[in-house]
């Protein structure tokens, strides 16, 4: 095979860079839980690390993107169960661009996202979730959730896929995806004791903003690596991510002044996820007036969402649903109108495009976001009545860290403890 | 005037403070502090080596009163901060000589 | 000997141990502490979660002090710590015992 | 009752523990706290600017003992803290009106 | 449009590189100052991210390197203006090399460079700096300073550029430009209280640390990604760039011996950038012997200039003026010292080149280094005489943490805080 | 020459990456040691990055893959001095490959591995090593130890090369040779005052999790950097590498639940670590059954290896000697195992290769081994014996901040020593 290796450089790289992303996930959390249960979040973070990477060489790489079983494009087979029969193509793509990258550079390319997607949820159920259940559902989920969206979505034998819905780097499989999972979670295991009265303030900002730090560099990878190629295309999801990040930073700011506060840290980085959460699936379809129009909307819409879970009375408590399923559906949603076919061949309606697409992007949201909630619903629950899902109350005074998994994350001030214990 | 001094779980302070609103006690000191005593610690493991700690992170409380005040703060601190659990911690009282308002330089009981 | 024990608002504290070297009292011992009171803490905003804190960070300061130092040390600290805002902080003065100097075994007056 | 306090150098803390658990004193509450006396700071040097810091760690260690034990207890806690060398820190002695354990409420010496 | 992937990959990797300078930057700085005052720092650098990538696409890269302005190589049009015909070559621009890369690659490539300039300078300002009139400071600057900076020295149709000025990498765009910025800033804002005798001591090294790891591997994406490909010119760069920020490190270390101290980590870390700020205009031009000159004379020269302040007077908190401004001098002479044709084509004075070379550098030198410090200390005069410049004396006092951004950095000991608010 | 700049582009990112990973080594130990000792942790490793990027452009480099002195494979001539002769192709290499990157991005690739080895050893010596002495250390080091087994083993006329070892990424040049190293500098060092009754807690284990984030992030470029090119040997080299970490992970993680205890985050990121060490030498040579089988085995030796020290009275703080020279250990032989000719030409004895290949494999391990133990002794001593290797008692009561390099780590509470010093 005479593969590109211009191509084939860029999307190794990419894959790294989302790799990145993980470990940059685990101190955005980190950062913003208390100073007790850091540790814990960061082990949620690295463990779905060692847990998706082994499942997606096994298994299910193979379901999301094998041959289509049944040909319902619900699901597909372990045809490439080990990475067996790995020097074919990707099922169902064909024409020129098929073969310019090793079908394996699209393994690990993809691999990187089913990794953070479920990382992603352990925001909403922060502080409370016990280790044994979680490693259950982190498995379960990712073979009965993951796999299946992202075939319906990616696959181009995926039913979605077949009815034309766009998606570049994964609003759907990724953003609405774990969004509506996180809420799910977060209801099934119940709100912290003391939530919302009580204050629990970030430990440590910078470390969440290191976390932003990483996040906002690994999307590069992200999104422009989802161009599967380094060419124009690619260029275009850079720049529009990098513009949507920015424009969703200004916007929570703006909208922190708004209502009468002063402009966070937390929130600005806040917002610029918010953006890159929304120009995700549209980064490859519009030009640099609709990645402002979607950064600034989602920094705004985003903002506001996550108010609403106090009014829910849903403790999610690091903001997945506010962030993730909102910023998603955002960005998911706006390629119907701001979509041009100056980048990639798709006309929003502003552009003079059907209102079909619109409704294509619906659908996915609709099927997407409906699918993930209930099938997590029914796995935590499933898990919480077998297992238990969440740690004792004892466990949650004396936090996480010392209690699940016997290390404390700080001794600054060493001189006590470390004279003598 | 009387110094009391407190040292008790860290997550009881809110129900000692909250106690001590009722009769109008709006003041006091907090530091964080290790207590050594009949309450063990927690294991610890780095890498394999296990240990135990032997150090509880505590919260120490001062707060001071008119002597008239004294039993009645007293009683309201332990009780606020009584888990019935090893390791609640001790309260301990020493007389005052004098204590003055720095804003103001009032002296004694008004300076409370 | 007694001890002097001023809680002072942080940046206070330069101020105080200028005033009191001038007097030739050179040692103290000093802390952290969260001070709860009339004076209101800061507002915190946390993704759209708003609070006040109530705690304010104060500093600890212990002298101690033979008993004719006494009165004039207070007035010098209070004087020092003083900004005429509310939080200023108090000073409260307790009789010891007994004062030893680990290093040398010294004793009373002579270990200050 | 009375309550010993100990300024030590934080490094002497496993001593001072070991010589009190000898003769049974198995509780004491400890903080970090920052010492200025006669010993000197370290050198501390950012890009070029150097300073010398004025304060020095120490650790305060507190221990309510019965009148009888105050004797013992003062000479083991110096004993064990003594290097001899400069800025080994101060002990001194409070009298307290009052001891609870918050757990059971037992009062005086029984609550040590 | 027939683009070479290769040179296509590596130039997007090194813009999402040098972007991630920014954080990097915001780390090594809020490192250093007190922990009062963290977050206003990382605010800063973090808002000026979303500030500067919106005013790039929109308006200052188009006056950077679009069409020329009448011809005079002062400015350039709004040709670009939300990069519209971006599909058209750099303009000035010809050869084979004009077109091997997307034009939209160069864009973010060079967007890249024009954040992290005005986030340097917010090092000389640090920790009094208030927030709103910092944001009307950052829109000015850009517009003002940067982008008529960056069309005189690289856009093809600028003066210094058409003079054969020579910078690799950015020394006067990006090093002169922001030092220069830096000490004019601090003159107008004044000193901190209580600087220079109360000590105001970093607030977390490794933090500092952490930045200056980030830098030194973002700076192989600025400097040799300023090849634009994948090539052996790029492997100069790259080689040059670690070789100057070694020795600039192991200089430092020993001035700091000879003057009677001891080694210390931020010493190490400041002889790093040091060294590498130098080699940044030099790194294409030099070989290994140069590069290693170039490194160890910057670091001596930088960490004897950040010493200067104190006599002068001028509070330039974390020596933006003396590592920046004085260390891109330093690299920019040189050229016209060691320059050497076995690297590209150009020789300085010891390689037998003409001293022309060394006065057209030194032309670029006075003329970027005046132009921003005389344009700074007018943005920052009008704007300190209309919305005022520095926060209050009590907003110093208590950090600007809480009072400009209603956050604390950290809470470590939260037993207390977290009980009860 | 007509270069491959999808290649140049990939070789050049993944050097970037791999030294990036020393500072991310800093924190890895960084975090693990006491907040007295922080800085002098990534004082050294910093500084190796000074030392090393220096001696490597103009000596060791030329030593490791110059022309070959004598013939007998021990040792490079000087003949590459300051990167002369640096258009040459490396000596030994032949056929098209030879010459599809510039030599000189070859250099900068290797220069990173001869930076990371002697930071490695860094660990095992924590909290009591001289600065000066340290210094001189590891420029002995790796004049003496790293560049003739680089020769050996990766220079195509060294003699381990030549005897067909198989060494893909460094398992005997980077992980036995720095494990060695580092049991023998702790044996000669001595015990930390009250190790090991005296608790030595981690000071902050999230910077350890930062560290080891960074790590398994420059990783990918560390194994798949050394295909030299992007093509599907990369690609193996990346998805092995990344299921082995994630194997060492889990199995480290079991391990610590097998012998009664808790699952610490520390133990995850450990057995990565562990898992990324044994994958290093065998990563372009296995499947993923092998790459799975090699992590989960590398987790659970080096689990169990680290509480070796302990019985045998060596004090090797951070587990140099568990964890590299064991995972080393472990990966190097076990290519003689499970490499399989589907990848890259070589079998092991399970897909029916010859036993030769696990002798020469044992050769190797035996050989760099051996002689990184007794060279590094050797220096050590000398050192110890001359200049004194070990700080005094009262500067390790104190702590290496403060005592050698002027400085500490943190002021968070800052206002007793920022009001008044
Ligand atoms: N003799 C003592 N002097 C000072 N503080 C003490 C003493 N004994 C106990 N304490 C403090 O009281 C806390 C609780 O004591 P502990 O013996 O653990 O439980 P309990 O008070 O319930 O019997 C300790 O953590 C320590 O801070
Ligand atoms: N009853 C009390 N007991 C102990 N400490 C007190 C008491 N009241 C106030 N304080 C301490 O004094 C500080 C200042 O008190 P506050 O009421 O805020 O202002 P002011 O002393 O100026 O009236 C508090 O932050 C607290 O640390
Ligand atoms: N007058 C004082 N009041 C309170 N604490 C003091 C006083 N003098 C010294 N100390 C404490 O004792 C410590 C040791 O004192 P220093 O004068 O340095 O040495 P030494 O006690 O050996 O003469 C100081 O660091 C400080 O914490």
């Amino acid at each position: 095979m005479n593969f590109n290796s211009g191509d084939t450089a860029w999307v190794l790289i990419a894959g790294a860079l989302v790799i990145f992303m993980t470990p940059g996930l685990a101190f955005f959390y980190g950062g913003m839980v208390r100073s007790k249960n850091v540790l814990a979040m960061l082990m949620q973070n690295f463990v779905v690390m060692g847990i998706v990477s082994v499942l997606w060489v096994f298994v299910t790489y193979s379901l999301a993107f094998g041959v289509d079983l049944g040909g319902f494009g619900v699901i597909g087979t372990l045809h490439f169960f080990g990475l067996g029969h790995i020097t074919q193509a990707v099922p169902g793509y064909s024409g020129p661009l098929t073969q310019h990258i090793p079908p394996l550079v699209f393994v690990i390319f993809q691999m990187s996202f089913a990794i953070i997607t479920p990382a992603i949820i352990t925001g909403s159920s922060a502080d409370r979730l016990a280790f044994g259940p979680f490693v259950v559902f982190i498995i379960l989920w990712s073979i009965l959730v993951y796999a299946p969206v992202a075939h319906w979505v990616f696959s181009p034998n995926g039913w979605l896929f077949k009815l034309k819905v766009e998606d570049f780097a994964g609003g759907n499989v990724v953003e609405i995806n774990s969004g509506a999972a996180g809420v799910a979670l977060a209801i099934v295991i119940g709100k912290r004791r003391g939530w919302p009265h009580k204050p629990m303030a970030p430990h440590s900002v910078p470390l969440a903003l290191l976390g932003g730090g990483i996040l906002w560099f690994g999307w590069f990878g992200f999104n422009a690596g989802s161009a599967l190629a380094a060419n124009t295309l690619a260029a275009h999801a850079f720049i529009n991510t990098n513009t949507a990040g920015a424009c969703g930073m200004l916007s929570w700011l703006v909208f922190e002044r708004l209502r009468g506060g002063k402009s966070t840290t937390l929130g600005a980085v806040s917002g610029a996820v918010a953006g890159l959460v929304a120009i995700t699936p549209s980064c490859g379809f519009v030009d640099i007036f609709g990645a402002s129009a979607i950064g600034l909307i989602a920094g705004l819409v985003c903002a506001y969402a996550i108010t609403l879970k106090f009014k829910a009375g849903v403790d999610d408590a690091l903001d997945v649903g506010g962030v993730h399923l909102v910023g998603g559906i955002v960005g998911t949603l706006l390629i119907g109108v701001v979509g041009t076919s100056a980048v990639s061949g798709i006309n929003g309606i502003l552009y003079g495009g059907s209102a079909l697409l619109l409704l294509h992007q619906l659908i996915a949201v609709l099927a997407c976001g409906l699918y993930s909630f209930s099938m997590t619903w029914l796995i935590a629950k499933t898990i919480d009545k077998t297992m238990g899902l969440r740690i004792s109350q004892e466990q949650e005074n004396e936090g996480m860290d010392t209690s699940l998994h016997a290390e404390s994350a700080y001794e600054f001030g060493s001189s006590i403890l470390e004279a003598f214990k | 005037m009387k110094l009391i001094v407190a040292i008790i779980k860290p997550f009881k302070l809110e129900d000692v403070a909250n106690a001590l609103s009722k009769i109008d006690i709006k003041g006091m000191t907090v530091s964080e502090v290790q207590g050594y005593g009949r309450q063990a610690g927690h294991t610890e493991v780095y890498r394999g080596a296990e240990y135990q700690t032997r150090f509880v992170p505590k919260l120490k409380v001062e707060i001071v009163v008119a002597d008239e005040a004294l039993d009645e703060v007293m009683e309201l601190v332990v009780t606020a901060a009584r888990t019935e659990k090893i390791g609640d911690g001790k309260v301990w009282v020493i007389d005052l000589d004098e204590l003055i308002r720095v804003r103001t330089g009032e002296r004694g009981i008004d300076a409370i």
